[in-house]
């Protein structure tokens, strides 16, 4: 078992005692196949959380050993593909780096187009924000972007009052790798931006929602 | 029943209808006949030696919400029959095949978040500074049916505008052409693609006297006439 | 659990001639990883001469063997994962079908729910089919499923005089690996729902059991 620097506690997935407490319960191989199922859909890191519930295992840790096996295949086989876990404990399948620049000539699909993916930067930085304001903002045509962004399940919408209110989902934050908690993740993008030298323009508004929108 | 005479004609049959908001929108509409109802109400009105502008006005705000009802239903109309479940058959269905799933990797990162952001940023900058005009807020369901209806009618009318000007009769254009031998939903839905087109600007429409034929003349080709 | 048998080695030997005239010459596992990341990232099927020029191999022969090598693999692991051949020799990775439904939430991709499905398995069963028919055996809701069928390109509609004619687009042929001849295609569906246990015949009683119309 040649593993390197992640910390992986051997084998104990090998056994085949049944795992105690499953919802519905799968067969290890079956639990194996739905996290490979689910880590190759998404594209992004998955937690515990989500893999228990696509496999019915109730147990993290042992969902954590049957993902930990998967990557341990993958590795052995030395494919092109690679699964890794997170510090935080989440799994990404991914491509190994080194073939993420070979395959470059094929034409790849942005996730969205620059009108939907401009409106979706604005509602992140502004988050938890009035569509009214996003509309105000971006344009009628930002009412045909949110209702895509919706329907991909980056954003999500609810209503205050006779508000709504526009915010980005934890696909959002961790299909780009962002903190999900939203005002650590204005910090970051604030941050992000002041790295390139750009100023945001005017202050941000409060992100208490009832309060009057973002006037300087 | 004297009170009944010594009611106002508009107060009447037959165009007491023009007076009654609530009941207007129970009615079908296509069972109104409204430049027959609005002809008599004018000559009605002339024969009075006076214009009520009270009941001109009201009459005019009736006849709109009737046409928007009927442009509605027609709308609707296909897939009412289909809902009153006239036409249903049986015929076999296979069952569902599932189509594979085919991950994708997408180009977008954090950094062109980032460099949209920028641009949105910029722009959120000046619309503070111009007055924000208005803004509309979305029809409670945002895509529900009556939208894809919608959505469907404009690309009906963009595409009956491709073959407008793709046809043959550019210049000598009539509405009574274009609908011979049609059925009368596919007339009516042809007479309000024109007048939506009209809106736009697209086309310009012509028509000497009442109930005459309208001649359709295309935006563009009168630019190119008229430069 | 032993893997061995889906080390990367072994195709060396399977095939003793060496492909002559590469661009840039890689050997056949390395070829065979380029093939996998192409075909992981595309999220479509790639033609050989895609492929050729990834792994910059010229021989279409040679390099569709690498590809069907990397194909029985995956078969052989027998993970959530297949590789598909289709008939005019393009190569496409994919999910197998079981799993979609249970990774649904996970991905932005618009996947389709079981009634417009079943309507794009009629479609596909009894094209080209006029809309009109479609309504009338699945229902006004078959409107929506039309319409959305349209939108992912899966459909295509045409115009015949006042008729609607619907009928399956080669990005549906592409998912099922079905020939574009609609003749051959009506005999393969048939073959795939026949798997799935359906006979025309054995379905459940008319929706409307007062009109006689039944056509079977």
């Amino acid at each position: 078992m040649s593993l390197n620097s992640q910390t992986v506690k051997p084998e104990a997935s090998e056994s085949p005692k049944p795992s105690k407490g499953q919802a519905k319960p799968v067969d290890e191989a079956e639990a194996r196949r739905l996290i490979e199922a689910a880590l190759y859909a998404s594209g992004y890191p998955l937690e515990l959380k989500t893999l228990c519930s696509i496999t019915g295992i109730t147990s993290k840790r042992k969902v954590s050993e049957i993902a930990r096996s998967l990557m341990e295949e993958y590795q052995r086989r030395g494919g092109a593909l690679e699964i890794v876990e997170l510090e935080d404990g989440r799994f990404v399948m991914q491509l190994k780096p080194k073939y993420v620049s070979k395959i470059r000539r094929l034409t790849f699909k942005p996730l969205l187009t620059e009108g939907p993916l401009k409106t979706l930067s604005y509602i992140a930085y502004r988050q938890p924000v009035p569509q009214a304001k996003v509309i105000a903002v971006r344009g009628p045509q930002a009412y045909r972007h949110i209702a895509k962004l919706l329907d991909m399940g980056l954003i999500e919408r609810e209503k205050l009052g006779k508000t709504s209110l526009l915010k980005t989902s934890r696909i959002f934050a961790d299909y780009f790798g962002l903190s999900r908690d939203l005002r650590l993740m204005r910090k970051q993008l604030e941050a992000l931006f002041q790295e390139k030298g750009w100023k945001p323009g005017e202050q941000p508004p409060p992100l208490t929602p009832s309060q009057p929108q973002g006037k300087p | 029943m004297s009170g009944e005479e010594n009611k106002p004609f508009w107060l009447k049959h037959p165009w007491k209808i023009l007076f009654d908001l609530a009941r207007l929108t129970k009615i079908r509409p296509w069972d109104l006949n409204i430049a027959s109802l609005l002809s008599s109400f004018l000559r009605e009105m002339r024969k009075m030696g006076y214009i009520d502008f009270n009941a001109s006005g009201t009459a005019l705000l009736s006849s709109s919400i009737i046409l928007r009802l009927q442009s509605e239903r027609i709308f609707e109309a296909e897939i009412e029959e289909e809902k009153k479940g006239i036409e249903r058959i049986f015929d076999y269905v296979p069952p569902p095949l599932q189509l594979p799933f085919r991950f994708e990797l997408t180009v977008t990162g954090l950094e062109d978040i980032l460099e949209a952001l920028k641009e949105v940023l910029k722009a959120e900058k000046e619309s503070l500074h111009v007055k924000v005009k208005p803004v509309t807020p979305p029809p409670p369901d945002f895509f529900n049916e009556y939208d894809r209806m919608v959505l469907q009618w404009e690309q009906e009318v963009e595409s009956f505008y491709e073959a407008l000007k793709a046809s043959q009769l550019r210049g000598e254009l009539y509405f009574s052409q274009l609908v011979q031998g049609k059925p009368w939903r596919e007339i009516v839905k042809t007479f309000l693609m024109l007048i939506f087109m009209a809106a736009r600007g697209l086309v310009e429409l012509y028509q000497d006297e009442e109930f005459a034929d309208i001649k359709i003349v295309l935006t563009a080709e009168v630019s190119r006439v008229e430069p």
